[in-house]
């Protein structure tokens, strides 16, 4: 049937000018904010993999929607039915094949990126303990025995945060956007995070979990700074 | 005067909230005595209250009438079914009636009506969102208002997806009823008590936890908390009854011929579903009852102080909620998939694929509840095997999003409103799944967890599964509940404002949540506000479509025009009998000899109506 | 298929009670004498703890079998 | 429980033992959930003051309630109502004699492991689940000796007894997993 060559081939024209053009939104704006931990980057590849994978769904199915609801719109007067067709035994496994490859092969490089994310660097860490408390955060530096009400961090030395919550307090999570990643502080247990912060700058902590009438004022200052100014932090602290 | 008083009376909406507040009085004082007789104080409101809430519920299912006829089946050989089938008129509606048809309806108006009430404070609270800081209310006020709004939509989904399924069924299936009609009227009759008790929590403190409750912070909640997870509690009970019930009419009481695979999608929907009631609802109300036994007697199952544990509660809750959701979507899905033939006038593509992809996403969603705790400190080993099965899951979803466009593919569409409103489901459904599949992924996840990604992606899915699949429900099955047409042109632009303003509200909430937006907050980044406005302005055009809805409900029901038996000259069952369908469904059962959506196929039919079954000519005769 | 007499069904519940001693005897004895490690034991021997009462009691072959 | 279909008596029966197995499925995964919190919360923990010759005995007890039932069961099925009664009647008794052993076992559990410890909260939740089943239980099988299910009887329908006693089963088989949980593992 030519005719109905046509209109695949008209389909298949329009979704990859439309696949492309939303790679090309996708690569040309960012709709994150700047990443400042290595974990950031590969996070942030991930996401520039899922967004072309979505974008080209997402053109497919619109378009053929879109595309039928005008060139096989019914026409005044026009009672008869369309064409009796099943289905069709190769095209259906086609679309059970390639999505179940796309999702395995999503889940292969997703659980390779935790893998990278959360491994145990090779240099020394520094841990920092955080306790969440209805609503705010202590942050405990072992190394030097200090405690503080912000958090400061040397640039590109990997930390271990090692997060509770008090045992009569409720659940509260650790995020800072531009690392990233997200970890719940839980009353009565330790969970632990690994960022490596790699851009100097002032962030904001921010408690993701609604923990009660203060959650959304749950805020602490992240500061990621050279080295020596952490040293020089630390020693003030000290006193 | 006097006459009137008796009607009311005889409503048993009415005498069953009366008999069931004075039971709940009956039962707080009794225990308000107990106390002060064992020497404890005497006022306890959380004890007093429970108690309360028991006696009172069950008075009111009492007075209502719910038990009349197992009381009397229990004393007498042959219990008479006196009342029960003989009220005609709008009365029948807030009595216990055991028609299903009435039962689908009582469930629907119930389900539009929680809808309506927690749109409503979606729109006050998106009032507050729209500026950072105060707007026009605190944050306490604002915590509750978010919480109610997300459990009274969760309730209004399980009850609208039951009304569907309650009215839908036997007709699809060519029964005369469920198989159990009595236990029907009862899973709808726990609901009423359920919504008063959502709404008495607003006075007695409310509840700031959002729809999920997590403890310590719901042990911690004020009064309210306990009347929402009562509240919770009966929806979830009417859930497994009603589950049982659509089980076994399926299995039971389908028509002669037909097979699993003469089903229309449907039915295989709520088979689907049923399964899903019956398995994971137990598993919430068990956690529900542990957290009130935690508030009210001291138990230690959250409590790290005591040996407990928070996570057990949180791993609960999503091994109900996340099958809850198929739960939810599931019937909508069904839906779509039963209007996309008929008005493409083409057979479903792919039928077999689309069935079985129905049990496949009910039962791939069962093992995947852990994606909700990625970042919650869950065992680490089981966050990549379940993100591997939340992936999958993706691909029955694909199955019938593929097979509906290539149903409409080279079909003839009819784009009338039910068409269209199913179209705005899928493309809304689909950005819904895409969304998910970042959701899916652990890396990824640990960043859009608990943000504004994961609220406009399952208001995505909701509303694609559920609220655009129930519109478009309306405008199809309206002239066959009523025997009239909604307005087309006012449908028309319904469908336009809701598909707009929809993508206006929820399509910014994934910029927000990149950029640094925590779900449940009060306040946010100055620099957030520009997207925040533009959402707030959607979400009344959202209302404005409810309104429009509404508005012509009431006109057409009023004044819409005769609707034929089969006026979209659909196959299935139901189209094969008069507009609105006789009391008992099918006087003499139908012959399905064949599939349900054989359109185009010159002569076939997907059921013989037996001699004098109306509309047997496919809807020619008006009736 | 004849129906058995009301006296051999009466019989059958005796014998099926009298597995269903043994076995909680047994489990009985394995949770008192064995100090650590008895939960493999005890879970295997909960199947022979239920299913006679699911067979021979609850008749749970209705489910898939419609000749009563 | 009526049902109204194009269906005979003998289909009637199907679908109300389809719908009460299905309320049974439904309601083990209620017990399967609560066993599985017992494992997560305590492991295969126990604590020695348990008193397991008291658990062995009222194990046995709602064994031989079990017994009972299904003899009432087989009599009601075969028109034999003296019998059907005893039996329901002498059910009855090893119910409330079990409930008795749960309330004996509770006052001790109090003085050793309160509700507000570990061990507790699930001992006390995981027993009263069941015994609220138990009540429950004993609520169905009075209702089978009313007037209205005699004059069935009589009449060859033995449905009600049979749902009853199948419920009644139900929570025997619940406390085959409960016994050993609470009680015997290590």
């Amino acid at each position: 049937m030519p005719k109905a060559r046509k209109h695949l081939l008209i389909l298949a024209v329009l979704v990859l000018v439309a696949t492309a053009a939303l790679a090309y939104l996708f690569l040309q704006f960012s709709f994150l904010p700047i990443p400042a931990s290595s974990q950031a980057s590969t996070i942030d590849k991930l996401f520039s993999a899922m967004f072309a994978i979505a974008g080209f769904f997402l053109a497919l199915c619109l378009i053929a929607m879109l595309y039928a609801a005008i060139a096989f719109r019914r026409r005044r007067g026009d009672a008869s039915d369309g064409p009796p067709i099943q289905g069709n035994v190769a095209l259906e496994t086609a679309w059970i094949l390639i999505p179940l490859a796309i999702v395995i092969g999503l889940g292969v490089v997703g659980g390779l990126a935790l893998e990278k994310i959360s491994a145990a660097p090779e240099e020394s860490e520094l841990e920092v303990k955080v306790t969440a408390l209805q609503w705010a955060w202590l942050f405990e530096y072992p190394e030097w025995g200090v405690r503080s009400g912000e958090l400061r961090l040397p640039v590109d030395r990997p930390v271990l945060f090692r997060l509770t919550s008090r045992d009569n307090d409720v659940v509260h999570s650790f995020w800072v956007p531009e690392f990233r990643v997200k970890q719940d502080a839980v009353p009565g247990r330790e969970t632990a995070l690994r960022v490596t912060p790699n851009a100097v700058g002032d962030y904001q902590l921010l408690c993701a979990e609604l923990c009660g009438l203060g959650h959304a004022y749950m805020r602490a200052s992240a500061r990621v700074v050279p080295e020596a100014d952490f040293m020089a932090w630390i020693e003030s602290l000290k006193q | 005067m006097r006459k009137a008083i008796a009607v009311v009376l005889s409503l048993g909406l009415v005498r069953g909230m009366l008999v069931g507040m004075a039971g709940a009085g009956a039962g707080m004082g009794v225990t308000v005595l107990l106390r002060a007789a064992l020497g404890l104080s005497a006022w306890n409101p959380g004890p007093v209250v429970a108690i309360g809430t028991i006696t009172g519920v069950l008075a009111y299912l009492a007075g209502l009438g719910a038990f009349s006829y197992w009381i009397r089946w229990a004393l007498v050989a042959e219990p008479s079914k006196e009342g029960e089938r003989h009220r005609y008129g709008w009365t029948r509606y807030l009595c216990v009636d055991i028609n299903h048809k009435v039962i689908g309806i009582q469930y629907m108006a119930t389900s539009i009506l929680v809808i309506m009430v927690a749109g409503a404070l979606a729109l006050i609270f998106r009032i507050e969102l729209s500026t950072p800081g105060r707007t026009i209310m605190g944050p306490g006020l604002y915590n509750r208002f978010m919480s109610l709004h997300g459990i009274s939509m969760v309730a209004a989904t399980l009850i609208g997806v039951s009304g569907l399924m309650n009215y839908l069924l036997p007709l699809m299936i060519g029964a005369r009823d469920m198989a159990f009609p009595r236990l029907n009227a009862l899973s709808y009759w726990l609901i009423p008590p359920a919504v008063v008790l959502l709404l008495t929590s607003q006075a007695a403190g409310g509840f700031d936890t959002g729809w999920t409750a997590y403890p310590p912070l719901s042990i911690k909640a004020p009064l309210g908390m306990q009347l929402m997870l009562t509240a919770f509690y009966l929806v979830g009970l009417s859930s497994i009854l009603g589950g049982i019930n659509f089980l076994t009419t399926i299995f039971k009481l389908r028509a002669p011929g037909m097979s699993f695979f003469r089903m229309p999608i449907f039915v295989w929907a709520t088979l689907a579903t049923a399964l899903l009631q019956i398995v994971f609802t137990q598993f919430i109300g068990m956690v529900l009852i542990m957290l009130l036994l935690e508030r009210l007697l001291g138990l230690g199952f959250f409590d790290p102080a005591r040996e407990g544990n928070v996570l057990l509660f949180q791993h609960f809750f999503w091994f109900y909620s996340h099958p809850a959701v198929y739960i939810f979507v599931l019937p909508g899905l069904g839906v779509i998939s039963e209007i996309v033939p008929v008005f493409s006038r083409k057979p479903l593509f792919g039928y077999k694929a689309v069935a079985i992809s129905t049990l496949g996403i009910a039962v791939g969603g069962t093992m995947v509840w852990g994606h909700h705790m990625f970042a919650a400190g869950m065992e680490p080993y089981l966050r990549i095997p379940i993100m591997m099965t939340t992936l999958l899951v993706a691909v029955p979803t694909g199955v019938k999003i593929f097979s509906w466009l290539a149903t409409m593919w080279m079909g003839k569409l009819k784009l009338d409103t039910p068409l269209l409103f199913a179209m705005t489901s899928i493309a809304v459904f689909l950005v819904g799944g895409l969304t998910g599949i970042p959701l899916a992924i652990v890396a990824t996840d640990l960043d859009l967890t608990d943000t504004y990604w994961v609220v406009g992606h399952f208001h995505h899915t909701i509303f694609g599964g559920f609220v655009f699949p129930l519109m478009a429900a309306i405008y199809y099955w309206f002239p066959k509940v009523t025997g009239k047409f909604l307005n087309e042109r006012l449908g028309k632009l319904h469908w336009g404002i809701m598909t707009v303003g929809f993508f206006t509200s929820y399509l910014p909430y994934f910029w927000l949540g990149l950029n640094g937006m925590r779900r449940r907050v009060y306040d946010y980044d100055p620099g957030l506000q520009p997207m925040h406005l533009v959402a707030t302005v959607g979400g009344f055009m959202i209302g404005l479509g409810f309104l429009l809805l509404l508005s012509n409900l009431l006109v057409s029901a009023w004044r819409g025009a005769r609707a034929p038996a089969n006026p979209w000259h659909a196959q299935t069952l139901e189209w094969q009998v008069t507009s609105p369908p006789p009391e008992d469904n099918f006087p003499l059962p139908p012959q399905v000899v064949g599939s349900p959506y054989s359109y185009g196929v010159p002569g076939s039919v997907h059921a013989l109506m037996p001699p004098g079954g109306a509309g047997e000519d496919g809807g020619k005769e008006a009736t | 298929m004849s129906k058995p007499s009301l006296a051999a069904k009466l019989r059958l519940g005796f014998y099926v009670l009298g597995a269903l001693m043994v076995v909680e005897v047994t489990e009985y004895v394995i949770g008192t004498r064995v100090k650590r490690g008895a939960w493999p034991y005890l879970a295997i021997l909960t199947l022979p703890g239920a299913l006679p009462i699911l067979y021979y009691f609850m008749h749970i072959k209705q489910l898939w079998h419609h000749e009563e | 429980m009526a049902v109204i279909a194009h269906t005979a008596h003998k289909d009637k029966l199907a679908i109300h033992r389809l719908g009460l197995w299905l309320f049974i499925i439904s309601d083990s995964f209620l017990f399967l959930g609560l066993l599985f919190s017992r494992f997560y919360l305590q492991g295969v923990r126990r604590p020695p003051e348990i008193n397991q010759p008291l658990g062995l005995a009222i194990s046995i007890v709602l064994i031989l309630s079990s017994l009972a039932a299904y003899r009432g069961e087989t009599a009601a099925a075969y028109g034999d109502i003296k019998r059907f009664r005893r039996n329901i009647l002498l059910t009855l008794g090893l119910g409330a004699l079990f409930l008795v052993g749960v309330g004996l076992e509770w006052s001790e559990a109090f003085r050793s492991f309160p509700p507000s410890t570990g061990y507790g909260t699930i001992f006390f939740t995981l027993t009263g689940f069941h015994a609220f089943h138990v009540v429950t239980g004993l609520l169905a099988l009075t209702v089978a000796l009313l007037p209205g299910q005699r004059a069935r009887l009589q009449e060859g329908n033995s449905w009600g007894v049979e749902a009853v006693v199948k419920y009644w089963h139900f929570v025997d088989v619940a406390w085959v997993f409960i016994f050993p949980t609470l009680y015997l593992v290590s």
